[in-house]
């Protein structure tokens, strides 16, 4: 029996969940118990056997759907394999979750969340395994579709309707560009498998064409400049896990897709393509990490971090592209393997990240950052894996994130050898933005951290914030130790990612990197580049516990607990630490421009003094207000077409007549 | 003789033309409804002619319901509406009478070119005609879009349909008679609803200006 | 024995029929059963043909091949479907005093009469009685579109009648040019005028002419079919008229006015042979469809806005068949079906909703899925099936259209791409809070038959998903006899 | 890796360990005497950790482990960082674990933990401090980064010991980027250890003050690891610019002999560095907080500037 058959299973059984959820659509207990638990293991069956096909040939299926001429074609290759690996993987730790967060009263009914769940997952999974535009578009807007629902959940809210607006509405629309992406591959054969498409060979106008199409569809689902909009909006009105499997696992189909388009079916690629993504890339990730360090909601912080963290993916793959144009195979590999593994990486933090944020909210219901604070005494375990999830989204060594920028820095390091002198010269500054961004993380993800767990907690109600459930903590130590593995075993990572780029650029760096030891991750060779997490860690803990142990030797280890010195301030309260605004501060003043700032500031005489910042994004000035704007304009336009009156309605059949009949005439 | 009662049938092409003409320019509905039963006997007398001339008997028949409907029937049921419903004046038009007649004489023109290629190829005996059948179909068209009162604009329906009818027995020498029946079953139910409509409107709107009838639009 | 006779016969009796009982208490199951015996008569018809191909009838006056036959099966179907949402919607509406028992009669019975009619229309062989079809069946609606005799739905009726009036009248110069240039080619005289007869010898017919002709029935039947800018009687008639009537006008009367423009675009490209037909119908379908989507992101009326979205999908199935060629003739045909069942299923729910809040205005109808889920999730997956949202139907057709002008008309994608977005932005942002939200609304006094909804969005999902070989049959034989 | 090397590496780092605190006392004298004050003692830092490690820390009440974790962590990651940092070998068998990117990572997660313990006590100073070193944290990272990164476009590696060896060994050139990246590793270094005109070490006014906010709850042993981990922050980032600016001296070939040798050129060095960095302070002002973004801004600036002339001129 097949790797694809068995995957296929699992998605049935997916599916199958979701119709008993209908069954049992208002016993709680029995589908937060029974359901998602099984929904949970049959993902870690899907991880298991995405291993499987990511190690195993090619394969292919047909069922019985879709078309007359086109039944849906499935397809399991190391991409789809990869892709299926990180739903499957996340998705494991999610459900589990999800099992001990969902409670009554979250507006639908429960049973019909797990349908909408389990439908969510398993056209996730499809989507990447389809094998024909048909299929991938049904798969893809199904996703959308599921999804959008599930954001709606409590729609009783109007800010969460009008977000799912926003969010299918741009979902839809970025799916149109995709079907005329597709439109463009066919090449006029009718005929619409990838096969067909990577037979056809275009020519580089239309190839052009696809790719900017592709680039916009997918863009919009995955939340590139300026089609950014609907994420901060979608992902904190969704429920917990919901925006955790969004951002970790929705957001990279769309990653999948313009890889499966840009390397798979569009064969050879031109230059500009990268050198286009790496910018729209970098601004996505700089605008996203500048508007996640001010952010004072922490489901939108991480939103917008999930931003960044896309647009640093577009850098990798645009470097990918680059190099790929110019035919350097290992170099295009290499980047390509650090988006990946980005990808990898970004989907265990970020969805451990959200999760955590839950919990929280959960705990205190409290999603602003200026009322919480010190909760790292209440739910230590929340606040020590979260911390986790911190660390590797800051990318620090020796966690997740640390490896994936390592190794894009390092395909950067590479740019000079680029034959265009142009670009030679260019392409290397940008690697200090990426480098600018990853600081500018490192400094958001503290101040998430540090204001939500540590401290004294801003809001009396916070002291009888209870821990999270045990099926919520295992859903976490899942994910956490994620975070870990990945960043402790980059080596072994790499040998799975390396049958990915094989299939997309016909090279890897798995050789290269085996041949350096298990030990140390060196993309080239020791002498050029190594980095060892593990050697890392085992100094840095060695280092600690020998100080900790030479300390209490030779001192004594006494230790006093007292009220905070604080330069001996007398009267200080929780109010006195920095606010989630204050802790942006430096940011609003240093990247003023990115924003769209209104400050009310208290006159010196207020009696009740009252401080409140709002910030704006600029594109919604610039760019969707505009257009809505102009479309209101043009319907009313169109509007005076239908006047009421009966002559002159006479005269319109009257003046096309004449019209047509001029036309024919000539 | 023959080519007499041909050349007739021009002759009564050139007299549905002009009588649509004087319907454009004319403002008393009364003497419309004139005017409309005036074309209908023409057009009945047409179509007798072609009948005989080139033998298909069906369109002695067409002829004859031809003027049981446009010359007696709906006339008379046009009178009893205004007579009911007093509408004896149409209010000023869309355009004022001259600037329609000169639009009228344009579209004249552009009907007959239209159809100059066409008429050389007709097999029918009166060859010319489609072009006059095109010309009244517009001109009544026409006076529906300058008209502001339900009754002229109807009388202009019933003239373009008149024109249609020229058209179908003059340039094609008659449809199949299966055909004809059907138009004028259909044309007759028009009119019956028409008037049906009449009532209602003037019930709700006491006028038939359908002025009032410019409420439904995108505001 | 021959089923298109029950086919025809059956309608017009009920026609009759109820003209005579139409106000008695059981008229509506009467009517329901009248279009069930329909129905089933026009199974048998398919049977027939599907076993032994294209048959003609009575001197070849009637044909059924495949371009006709689903439509036959889809218009029995919609319109039995359509009768069973009926009896109770009319009998609430019976209830809150806007029927009396005359309307009712005229009620019953014009519905059948229009049915008949369209089935006449749409099985006739000869163009001129498919012309005096469809004179007919706007007849039948015309009284029925006024049965309120409220100012507006007067008004509506009496624009309806003059435009569409107008409209056949062009339809009818058309089909008088068609039949000269039939004169020439193939001799006057009864044949003249069937359409079999005028396929074989398409290309005899003389170019001149029939670029006329084709130029006086694609704005005559257009007017029907409700392209821009000739449209304008449509919204006006949905909206005012009961809507079970709504239901069926965009769901059937605006396709067999459509079959009617292709039966006819068949014959003009066969003697035309320079594509201008097509080019004709690209561009209509194209204006049609950007300027009902800008329409639409302006309506407060819900059944206004959704007829308005009928004329979007009309221009859409208008440029397809524009396109020509195998694929987007079949996209067309499918999106036709779909079309049919999708908005009428919408208007279904919508009636029941409008019933509920006694507006038909939007702002109105809010938070359905409180009060009554069954009609809110039926407008809302309606509403997203209608919006082109997979796996219904409406996505397939679309998917082959889009697809299919990329490469065969790249200038117009930006247009249909603006369009698209713009309808998905008017409509889902009106339909979600009437869905969506707290309520206070009441409920019916007659449970709503919500049976014809889902069985609708079934089929559509069923399409979307996987569509019967018969059925695929039909549509490639079609697709290859409209040719292009 | 030989045992030479292993011996090389537990020098570095034993003697990274022991002179930290000297290089911070020998740049405090010069400072004193430049200022025209009367300067401590050489040792006075010494004196200082063993008097923090004789008392008692006090540790606030609601204090979470992370508070009393942060300088142990601290301290052990400076240790790594000069145990990479190619001070008296360039072959060491630490180095390949951690090259030039993962050396600026390390000094991240210093910085982290040390701002997240200033926040755990949750006073107004302890957030105050950690946002500031937030803030220099950011526009200094990216700064060091590019420092290295135009080092490693020259050298073609990241390894801080192949860069050195590589530099070391080429015949004497100009490097027009090196000198533009030696200024702004000079500014970032200056940024980092909390030096005058970014920070003043000896200030304790509130409002200034970056780096004894941060710590200003720590006590006892606690203290003296972060001030400890602080002396040797300055003595890593110090043998780091040599390193990549003066880098001649360090043994490359690995025997004892060499190794032993390249200490006292070591040491002569940091002395000369030392009083430079006293001169820098004594002559500099402290700036306003306000304008420590656009010193580090410079900085980074300056940097990409190198990168691009490296990859303009190739030199």
């Amino acid at each position: 029996m097949l790797v694809l058959d068995w995957i296929l299973i699992v998605i049935a059984g997916w599916l199958a969940l979701g119709v008993a959820g209908i069954g049992a659509l208002r016993n709680t207990a029995f589908v937060a118990r029974v359901l998602f638990p099984a929904g949970a293991v049959l993902a870690v069956a899907l991880a298991g056997f995405a291993v499987a096909g990511l190690l195993g040939t090619p394969e292919t299926a047909v069922l019985a759907l879709g078309l007359p001429d086109l039944p849906f074609h499935l397809r399991l290759d190391g991409l789809s394999a990869f892709f299926l690996l990180v739903i499957g993987a996340i998705a494991f730790g999610i459900s589990i979750f999800a099992a001990g967060y969902f409670r009554h009263g979250e507006g639908t009914p429960p049973g019909l969340m797990c349908l909408e769940y389990h439908l969510f997952l398993a056209s996730m999974a499809l989507v990447v395994l389809a094998d024909d535009a048909y299929a991938f578009m049904v798969m893809w807007e199904t996703m959308a579709l599921s999804s959008f629902f599930l954001v709606t959940a409590n729609h009783r809210v109007p800010a969460i309707r009008e977000a799912g607006f926003l969010y299918l509405l741009i979902a839809h629309i970025g799916a149109l560009g995709i079907l005329l992406c597709f439109g463009v591959l066919q090449a006029n054969t009718g005929d619409y498998t990838f096969a067909n498409m990577r037979a056809q060979s275009l020519s580089p106008l239309w190839a052009s064409a696809a790719f900017l199409l592709a680039t916009v569809g997918f863009g919009a689902k995955a939340g590139i400049l300026p089609l950014h909009v609907w994420l901060p909006e979608a992902h904190p009105a969704a429920p917990s896990p919901v925006s955790a499997l969004m951002s970790a696992v929705m957001l990279k189909t769309a990653i999948y897709g313009l890889l499966r388009v840009s390397f798979d079916l569009l064969g050879a690629q031109q230059w500009w393509w990268g050198v286009l993504l790496m910018a729209v890339g970098l601004a996505t990730a700089l605008y996203g990490v500048v508007f996640s360090a001010v952010q004072t909601d922490m489901k939108r912080l991480l939103a917008y971090s999930s931003i960044e963290n896309i647009g640093l993916l577009f850098v990798g793959i645009g470097l990918g592209v680059l190099f790929n144009a110019y035919g350097m195979k290992a170099l295009s590999a290499l980047a390509l393997t650090a988006a990946l593994y980005h990808v990898l990486g970004h989907a265990f933090f970020k969805s451990l990240l959200f999760l955590a944020t839950g919990s929280v909210l959960h705990a205190t219901g409290e999603r602003s950052l200026g009322k919480l604070g010190g909760l790292m005494r209440r739910m230590p375990w929340v606040a020590w894996l979260s911390l986790v999830g911190v660390l590797a989204s800051s990318g620090l060594p020796p966690f997740s994130g640390f490896v994936s920028e390592w190794l894009l820095l390092q395909s950067f390091l590479f740019t000079t050898g680029l034959p265009d002198s142009f670009l030679n010269m260019l392409v290397p500054v940008l690697a200090a933005g990426i480098a600018l961004v990853a600081a500018l993380a490192g400094y958001t993800m503290v101040k998430f951290f540090g204001v939500i767990f540590l401290g004294q907690p801003r809001e009396p109600k916070l002291a009888d914030a209870h821990p999270a459930s045990p099926l919520e903590r295992a859903g976490l130590v899942w994910l956490g130790a994620g975070c870990v593995l990945l960043g402790l075993f980059p080596v072994q990572v790499i040998g799975l990612i390396d049958r990915v780029t094989r299939l997309l650029v016909g090279g890897g760096i798995a050789d290269t990197v085996r041949a350096n030891g298990w030990l140390l991750l060196s993309p080239s060779s020791i002498d050029r580049a190594s980095y060892g997490p593990l050697v890392f860690l085992g100094v840095v803990s060695l280092a600690v516990l020998l100080t900790a142990v030479l300390v209490r030797k030779l001192y004594h280890g006494r230790l006093r607990r007292a009220p905070a010195w604080d330069c001996g301030f007398p009267a200080q309260t929780a109010r006195m630490q920095d606010t989630a605004e204050g802790f942006g501060q430096p940011i609003r003043q240093i990247f003023e421009p990115f924003f769209r700032m209104r400050r009310e500031l208290p006159s010196p005489f207020d009696a009740k003094p009252h401080y409140r910042v709002t910030i704006e994004d600029h594109f919604w000035h610039w760019l969707y207000l505009p257009v809505a704007r102009l479309t209101s304009l043009i319907a009313r336009g169109v509007g005076r077409l239908q006047q009421g009156r009966i002559a002159i309605y006479l005269l319109y059949s009257f003046v096309t007549l004449m019209v047509l009949l001029l036309v024919v005439k000539s | 003789m023959t080519s007499l009662l041909s050349q007739s049938i021009n002759l009564f092409a050139v007299v549905l033309l002009v009588l649509a003409f004087a319907m454009i320019a004319q403002r008393r509905i009364l003497t419309l409804i004139h005017l409309f039963t005036l074309q209908g006997a023409a057009l009945a007398a047409a179509t007798l002619i072609v009948g005989y001339l080139t033998g298909q008997h069906h369109l002695y028949f067409s002829a004859a319901l031809t003027f049981v409907l446009k010359v007696v029937l709906i006339p008379i049921l046009l009178h009893r509406v205004i007579l009911r419903l007093n509408v004896r004046w149409d209010v000023e038009t869309l355009f004022n009478i001259p600037t329609t007649m000169l639009i009228g004489i344009v579209l004249v023109i552009f009907a007959f070119n239209l159809a100059a290629p066409i008429a050389g190829l007709s097999t029918s005996i009166a060859r010319g005609t489609l072009g006059i059948a095109l010309a009244c179909v517009l001109l009544s068209f026409l006076m529906m879009i300058v008209r502001a009162k339900a009754v002229p604009q109807v009388i202009g329906f019933l003239s373009m349909e008149n024109g249609l009818f020229f058209a179908a027995t003059a340039a094609t020498s008659g449809m199949p008679m299966i055909v004809e029946l059907g138009i004028a079953f259909d044309v007759l139910v028009g009119i019956l609803i028409l008037g049906v409509f009449m009532f209602q409107i003037r019930e709700q709107f006491d006028s038939l200006d359908i002025r009032h009838l410019e409420k439904l639009k995108e505001d | 024995m021959d089923p298109l006779l029950f086919v025809l016969a059956f309608p017009l009796l009920g026609g009759v029929l109820l003209a005579l009982w139409g106000d008695r208490e059981r008229a509506g199951d009467l009517n329901a059963a009248m279009s069930l015996l329909t129905l089933a008569a026009s199974v048998w018809l398919t049977a027939i043909v599907v076993r032994d191909g294209p048959l003609t009838a009575w001197g070849e006056w009637f044909f059924v091949d495949p371009l006709n036959v689903f439509l036959v099966t889809l218009t029995a179907f919609v319109g039995f479907t359509t009768s069973l949402f009926s009896r109770p919607y009319m009998r609430i509406e019976r209830d809150h005093g806007k029927m009396t028992p005359g309307r009712m009669r005229l009620f019953h019975s014009m519905y059948q009469l229009f049915n008949g009619m369209m089935l006449v229309a749409l099985t006739t062989n000869n163009l001129g009685i498919l012309w005096v079809a469809m004179e007919a069946a706007t007849l039948t609606t015309v009284l029925l579109v006024s049965v309120y005799r409220t100012p507006a739905s007067l008004e509506a009726a009496w624009k309806y009648f003059i435009l569409c009036g107008v409209g056949i009248a062009q339809a009818l110069f058309g089909t008088i040019l068609l039949y000269l240039a039939a004169e020439r080619a193939i001799g006057g005289g009864d044949e003249a005028l069937l359409w079999t007869h005028l396929a074989q010898s398409k290309h005899l017919l003389d170019p001149e002419i029939l670029s006329l002709a084709f130029v006086f029935l694609l704005l005559g039947y257009g007017t029907k079919v409700g392209l821009v800018p000739v449209h304008n009687w449509l919204p006006d008639a949905h909206a005012e008229g009961p809507t079970p009537i709504s239901a069926v006008l965009s769901g059937l009367l605006l396709n067999v006015a459509l079959y009617a423009v292709l039966r006819c675009k068949v014959l003009a490209d066969g003697a035309l042979a320079n594509g201008l037909p097509g080019r004709m119908m690209i561009g209509f379908g194209l204006v049609t469809v950007v300027v009902a989507a800008f329409f639409l992101s302006r309506q407060r009326d819900v059944k206004r806005m959704f007829a308005y979205s009928s004329i979007e999908h009309m221009g859409l199935m208008t440029f397809a068949f524009g396109l020509g060629g195998p694929i987007a003739n079949f996209a067309g045909l499918l999106h036709m079906t779909v079309h049919a069942l999708v908005k009428s299923a919408i208007f279904f729910a919508v009636g029941h909703a409008a019933q509920k809040a006694g507006s038909q205005a939007m702002e109105d109808i809010r938070g359905l899925l409180k009060v009554s889920p069954t009609v809110g999730w039926g407008l809302m997956l309606g509403s997203l099936a209608i919006l082109g949202m997979p796996p219904f139907g409406v996505f397939a057709s679309e998917f082959l259209i889009l697809t299919t002008a990329m490469r065969e008309a790249p200038w117009a994608t930006p247009f249909l791409l603006v369009a698209l977005g713009v309808a998905f932005a008017a409509i889902f942002g009106r339909v979600q809070p009437m869905v969506f939200g707290e309520t206070s609304l009441r409920p019916l006094a007659h449970p709503p038959a919500l049976l014809p909804v889902f069985v609708h969005l079934g089929l559509a999902l069923m399409l979307g998903l996987y569509i019967p070989p018969y059925l695929d049959g039909w549509y490639r034989q079609a697709a290859l006899m409209i040719g292009g | 890796m030989s045992i030479v090397g292993l011996f090389a590496q537990l020098l570095a780092i034993a003697l990274a360990l022991a002179l930290a605190p000297l290089l911070t006392g020998w740049v405090n004298q010069w400072r004193a005497w430049l200022q025209g004050r009367r300067a401590p003692g050489l040792l006075q830092p010494y004196r200082v950790l063993h008097k923090l490690f004789n008392k008692e820390s006090v540790v606030a009440e609601h204090a979470t482990p992370i508070f009393r974790v942060a300088p142990y962590i601290m301290f052990g990651c400076m240790a790594l960082a000069c145990g990479i940092a190619p001070t008296l070998s360039t072959d060491l068998p630490l180095a390949p674990a951690a090259d030039a990117i993962a050396l600026v990572g390390l000094f991240a997660l210093a910085r982290v933990f040390i701002s997240l313990a200033a926040m755990d006590i949750g006073t107004s100073f302890g957030t105050l401090g950690a946002r500031r070193e937030m803030l220099i944290g950011f526009l200094a990272e990216p700064a060091l980064l590019m420092v290295l990164f135009s080092a490693s476009l020259i050298t073609q590696s990241t390894s801080l010991a192949m860069i050195v060896e590589t530099l070391a060994h080429q015949p004497f050139a100009i490097y027009p980027s090196l000198a533009v990246a030696g200024v702004a590793f000079t500014m970032v270094s200056l940024a980092e250890n909390a030096r005058v005109p970014v920070d003043n070490p000896a200030t304790h006014l509130e409002l200034t003050m970056i780096h004894e906010a941060l710590i200003l709850e720590y006590s006892g042993r606690h203290l003296a690891l972060v001030e400890w981990a602080a002396s040797l922050k300055l003595f890593a980032y110090s043998c780091i610019g040599l390193a990549l600016f003066v880098p001649w001296g360090v043994a490359e070939a690995g025997t004892p002999i060499a190794i032993l040798f390249a200490i006292p050129m070591l040491v002569v060095k940091l002395a000369v560095g030392g009083v430079l960095l006293a001169l820098i302070e004594t002559i500099n002002a402290k700036m306003r907080l306000f304008r420590v973004p656009e010193f580090l801004a410079t900085a980074f600036l300056l940097a990409v500037i190198a990168l691009l002339v490296h990859v303009l001129l190739g030199a």
